[in-house]
């Protein structure tokens, strides 16, 4: 691959480039569920009542809590770039750590809430399910389809911020060269932005 | 249009000869160059591509009569579908950016590489697994899917054939597509030569930047209504299923959403390679370059705003309906701009008719019948008739084979004697392009009238009153083909055989690639050119008006 | 091809000539310029190209014209739509069933068909159902479409102005048999259509079912 | 393209508690708020607040308020997609009769 080394050589690095491709990356992770929005939109307007019954049947505690996860992630997320281009490489590695651990609370709790859905009979295709009205089915579709997929991109993205501890154990993120630490956390921040979005639509709507 | 800094050292290797440390296939495949990766994609796409036409070939021969000819019902729906799916998603689609894009794209911008080789690289490699999984379908038990390129639910999730296989393999190419596009976007953003100001750039990048945003934009639409349909079918979740509450014209709106726009990425890089062509072989400037450079913005634009013109008899809303044909005539008209500015770049030319040119006005004509056709169907009214009719089969062979087909053999004829350095026969692909010229008419032209007459599409068998329509189709497929044989024997002979090209300049074109030696070397430019001037200024036309001011 | 057969025949077409009218003149237009100009301003006879990069009227008066133009058309489609978006109060409703691959009629008094018979010049409200996943109902000669959709409750109108039978077809794909889905409307006078109705769907005797007939095999357009 | 470019600007470890304690205190208010029944308003409440929350995530933590332009235009053009599809989503369903 002697031909890349040799044509990447010339080419400056160009830290806004990266930005601005990762910037277009989350434009199409938006619009991926813009997407299910539309569907949420359209068939919250035909099935208003059926939603909000529907609603009452989710945790809003749990909710709650896993929203304040995801914030303060977001925070250390944060935190941990300030560090690195503060030069404090240990507290950025701290910073990220915490953050992971964050996104697994996130899962477990993810995990506890859809165990009790199943539980109690809840969950694509169930009898119990099935016996509710049409809107009550798309609720919980949409329920399971929405946070099923932003659980994904939680995954994703705490797996993308491991492979980033590395890269700043290693030093191959530095005060000097830390955009793909950057590109991580916007990444990260975009799954919260998500969250946010999601959190009132599914909870909050009793 | 450059000042100094073109001198190139002559020795140095082209990027056809260059091989690195890899050999063989291993340095193409592994290459992160966008010359090579262009390449790479042009060798591939003719691969899936010539599968697509033997399906088209193939679903002509059975439409020769009515009733049973060659395969049966369920053999027709499943090549038609694989037929729409490799045409859009294989060819269509990637077929100008990935290929002349990559290859030109940073050459026209003066810059060495795109914005982000290796992510380049890698959306060549989906393109080929997405490739192979829609076509690898049909040995599956159970066959490829036979529900048509749109995948309308309840049937597709119904039917027993494997839909998850084709979607997902529509979904992958999907996530191709928007990786190239988010390439264009950040590289023509960022790796502009100096001087190079947004008016000054060739009208052909202007479509492929405003092309980028649509597949960065619309193209995850359809990703998670595909992956819907998977997880439809997997678990019953009911979104789109009537039976559980699920509005099945739904799934239409997010598929639109997406499939139109989807044209337009079909289009808009045609139309730039069109916009490179006519003032090359005209020897002078063109018409309105500021007009063409927003007609490009315009389509991207209002080009998202129409996606129901698609489903004027599912029973939408009178609000729907009014909103959706208004907004689609309005989007026809940055296209009548583009057509007239392309037109006045011929007057008082100095026109030499060469083999790209005939290519070029052969896909206005082309292109004007398939868009005014367009406006037959964005009429209220007609739609009603001529909706899911073989009106809309020609329609859209006229948009997207007459325009996008025809842009791609135009660029082929401009570019491929600077991609790899030979010069086709230019007698031969005159006769090539009228055997094309009228096989195409006389394909596509009598699906227009028996689609008003009401021979609705996707029929494996019709009545008798339609025999005729359909016989003279076949028979104009038959020299449609042959014209496709001749057009690329002649270019693939080329390369073997025919005179080497060593001349930098071979149309006298004045957009940057033609300053570089030919083939291009490595890294296309031994310095970055600075840019003073706007492309296509044929100074020499103004000569005489300079001696006068003296 | 077609007379007016049903009521919506001649604004679809009004339209259709008026955007045939259109698009014939600019196909013909950039046509006629393009070769004028490839052979007028050819290198030979015109060795010198001149440069003219733009004019800005000229580009204003390019916009606007079509932009009127279509709204012209726009216009005529939306008027010959408007028209078939809702039925008429007294019309008579007819329930369709689609299902692969075959229609079912169903009249108010409970006789079912798999031909659909209607009386001359009466406004005749077809609502549509589907048993299982999306068909089109489409009948050329009425210029009169819909698609049948599972959990939605289209419907169609119209007024047949001429005895006749006229192919229903399946503009909808719809699986295996898509291209076999046929049917055809019987347009037969009033009080053909009574007797037949009250008959349960036969034909009778005598005169009245000569009639039907003749109706059923002769006009098949 | 250059050092500078990049490096000009970046945020202090304050800012991001603050816009933090904003984030959890505004998760609070829609919580509090979604008890009481305004009627139609109270999705329009829940995606006003969530709104906000997210142009302070956008603006602080995904650093735009110190990007270049370039990057707000890009967001703008790729929300007004978004609202602009669902604006006309909604020109067919909320025409719709039901019948
Ligand atoms: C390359 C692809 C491409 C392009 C560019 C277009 C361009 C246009 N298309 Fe087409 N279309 C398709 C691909 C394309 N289409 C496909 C694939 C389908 C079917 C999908 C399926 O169902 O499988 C389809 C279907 C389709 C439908 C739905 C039909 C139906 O199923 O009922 C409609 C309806 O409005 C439509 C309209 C238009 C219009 C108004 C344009 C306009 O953009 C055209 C603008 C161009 C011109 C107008 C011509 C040039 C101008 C002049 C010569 C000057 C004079 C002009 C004026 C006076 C205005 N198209
Ligand atoms: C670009 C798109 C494209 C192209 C080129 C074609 C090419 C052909 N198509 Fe088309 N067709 C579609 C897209 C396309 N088709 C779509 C989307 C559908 C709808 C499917 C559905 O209903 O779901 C369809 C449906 C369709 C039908 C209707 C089926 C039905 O409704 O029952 C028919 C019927 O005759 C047909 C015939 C043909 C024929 C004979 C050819 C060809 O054989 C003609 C020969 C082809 C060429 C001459 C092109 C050669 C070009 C190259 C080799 C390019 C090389 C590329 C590079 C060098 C970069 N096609
Ligand atoms: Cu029923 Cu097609
Ligand atoms: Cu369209």
């Amino acid at each position: 691959m002697n031909t890349q080394e040799h044509a990447v050589s010339h080419v400056h690095r160009d830290d806004i480039a990266s930005r601005m491709g990762m910037w277009l990356f989350l434009f199409t992770e938006l619009l991926l569920f813009g997407g299910m929005f539309f569907l949420y939109s359209v068939y919250r307007f035909m099935n208003a009542e059926e939603f909000h019954v529907a609603a009452k049947e989710l945790n809003t505690l749990i909710g709650c809590f896993n929203t304040a996860i995801l914030l303060t992630s977001s925070l250390t997320m944060a935190l941990s770039i300030t560090a690195i281009q503060k030069d404090n490489k240990r507290l950025s590695i701290l910073f990220q750590v915490i953050t992971i651990s964050l996104a697994l609370g996130f899962m477990v709790n993810k995990y506890f809430e859809w165990t009790t859905k199943f539980d109690h009979g809840i969950y694509p295709g169930s009898d119990t399910l099935l016996a509710k009205e049409p809107g009550e089915i798309l609720f919980f579709g949409l329920y399971y389809v929405m946070t099923g997929l932003h659980g994904l991109h939680v995954v994703i993205g705490a797996v993308l911020i491991g492979v980033m501890t590395r890269f700043t154990i290693k030093g191959v993120i530095t005060k000097d060269s830390f955009v793909k630490l950057e590109a991580a956390g916007l990444y990260w921040h975009l799954v919260d932005i998500i969250w946010i979005f999601l959190f009132p639509l599914f909870y909050l709507i009793t | 249009m450059t000042s100094d800094a073109m001198v190139v050292n002559g020795k140095e290797p082209s990027y056809l000869e260059y091989r690195g440390k890899g050999k063989g296939l291993k340095s193409w495949i592994f290459s992160t160059d966008h010359k090579r990766i262009g390449i790479l994609y042009l060798c591939s796409l003719l691969l899936f591509y010539s599968v697509g036409v033997i399906f088209g070939f193939l679903m002509r021969l059975e439409l020769i009569a009515p009733g049973r000819t060659i395969m049966d019902p369920q053999t027709y729906n499943q090549i038609f579908t694989l037929h729409g799916v490799i045409m859009i998603f294989l060819f269509v689609i990637p077929g100008i950016p990935a290929v002349f894009g990559n290859f030109f794209l940073p050459i026209l911008i003066g810059a060495k590489d795109v914005a982000f080789p290796r992510i380049n690289l890698f959306s060549w490699y989906l393109f080929v697994t997405g490739g192979l999984l829609a076509i690898l379908s049909i040995t599956l038990p159970g066959g490829s899917a036979d529900t048509g390129w749109t995948f309308y639910v309840p049937y597709s999730v119904r039917t027993g054939t494997n839909v998850i296989f084709t979607v997902f393999a529509a979904f992958i190419l999907g996530f191709s597509s928007i990786l190239t596009g988010l390439n264009f976007v950040t590289t023509v953003h960022r790796m502009r030569a100096p001087g190079m100001s947004w008016f000054k750039m060739p009208l052909s990048i202007w479509s492929f930047y405003a092309t980028a945003w649509v597949q960065v934009l619309a193209t995850p639409i359809i990703g998670i209504t595909l992956l819907l349909i998977a997880i439809e079918r997997w678990f019953g979740v009911g979104l789109f299923d009537p039976a559980l509450g699920g509005d099945p014209v739904l799934y239409q709106h997010l598929f639109w959403i997406y499939s139109h726009p989807a044209v337009y990425i079909m289009i808009l890089p045609a139309m730039g390679i069109i916009s490179e062509i006519i003032p090359v072989f005209a020897r002078r400037s063109i018409f309105g370059y500021k007009f063409i450079a927003f007609s490009s913005i315009g389509i991207a634009l209002f080009g998202s705003l129409v996606w129901a013109h698609h489903m004027f008899t599912v029973g939408m809303s009178d609000t729907g309906m009014f909103v959706f044909s208004i907004l689609t005539f309005l989007v026809a008209i940055p296209s009548a701009i583009k057509v007239f500015n392309w037109t006045a770049t011929l007057y008082k030319g100095s026109i030499d008719l060469k083999p790209p040119l005939y290519f070029a006005l052969g896909f206005i004509f082309l292109f004007s019948i398939g868009g005014l056709t367009g406006l037959f169907q964005g009429t209220l009214a007609i739609n009603i008739q001529v909706h899911d009719t073989s009106f809309i089969v020609a329609h859209f062979h006229y948009v997207m084979f007459g325009g996008t087909g025809f842009g791609i053999f135009a660029a082929m004829h401009y570019w491929l004697p600077k991609m790899f350095g030979r010069m086709y026969n230019h007698k031969a692909a005159k006769t090539a392009f009228w055997f094309l010229f009228i096989g195409f008419n006389t394909l596509y032209f009598p699906m227009f009238i028996m689609g008003w007459l009401g021979m609705p599409r996707r029929y494996y068998d019709y009545l008798p009153e339609f025999h005729i329509y359909h016989l003279i189709s076949t028979i104009g497929s038959w020299i449609l083909i042959t014209g496709l044989i001749i057009m690329f024997t002649n270019l693939i002979r080329s390369l073997r055989k025919r005179e080497v090209v060593t001349e930098n300049n071979i149309w006298g074109g004045e957009t940057l690639e033609w300053q570089i030696p030919t083939p291009p070397p490595l890294e296309n430019f031994e310095h970055i050119p600075t840019i003073t001037e706007k492309p296509y200024e044929y100074k020499q036309n103004e000569e005489p008006e300079l001696e006068e001011i003296k | 091809m077609f007379s007016g057969s049903s009521n919506f025949v001649e604004s679809v077409d009004t339209a259709f000539w008026v955007v045939m009218v259109i698009s014939v003149f600019f196909l013909v237009l950039i046509t006629f310029l393009m070769v004028f100009f490839v052979i007028k301003y050819n290198k030979k006879r015109n060795p010198k190209a001149k440069n003219v990069h733009s004019n800005v009227p000229l580009e204003v008066t390019w916009t606007v014209i079509p932009t009127i133009l279509v709204l012209i058309m726009f216009w005529y489609g939306w008027v010959g739509y408007k028209q078939m978006s809702e039925s008429p109060e007294d019309s008579m409703v007819i329930d369709v069933t689609a299902q692969m691959w075959k229609w079912t009629f169903k009249y108010q008094n409970g006789v079912q068909s798999d031909t659909l018979y209607v009386p001359l010049k009466k406004n005749i409200r077809l609502n549509l159902h589907s048993l299982d996943v999306n068909h089109a109902f489409f009948v050329p000669a009425f210029r009169v479409k819909k698609d049948i959709i599972p959990n939605r409750n289209n419907h169609v109108w119209f007024n047949a102005l001429e005895i006749g039978s006229y192919n229903i077809m399946c503009a909808e794909y719809c699986g295996l048999n898509h291209s076999n889905m046929y049917s055809k409307v019987v347009v037969i006078p009033e009080q053909n259509f009574n007797f037949w109705l009250e008959n349960k769907g036969k034909l009778g005797t005598g005169s009245q079912q000569i009639s039907v007939i003749k109706a059923d095999t002769t006009a098949s357009k | 393209m250059h050092k500078d470019e990049t490096h000009q600007h970046m945020h202090g470890y304050g800012i991001y508690l603050l816009v933090w304690m904003g984030l959890l205190t505004l998760t609070g208010v829609t919580v509090a708020v979604a008890g009481i029944n305004f009627g139609a308003l109270t999705i329009a409440t829940a995606l006003i607040i969530a709104s906000i929350k997210s142009y302070l995530v956008l603006t602080i933590f995904m650093h735009l308020r110190i990007e270049q332009r370039v990057f707000r235009i890009f967001l703008v053009v790729a929300l007004f997609f978004f609202i602009i599809s669902i604006v006309l989503l909604f020109a067919d369903y909320s025409f719709l009769i039901k019948s």
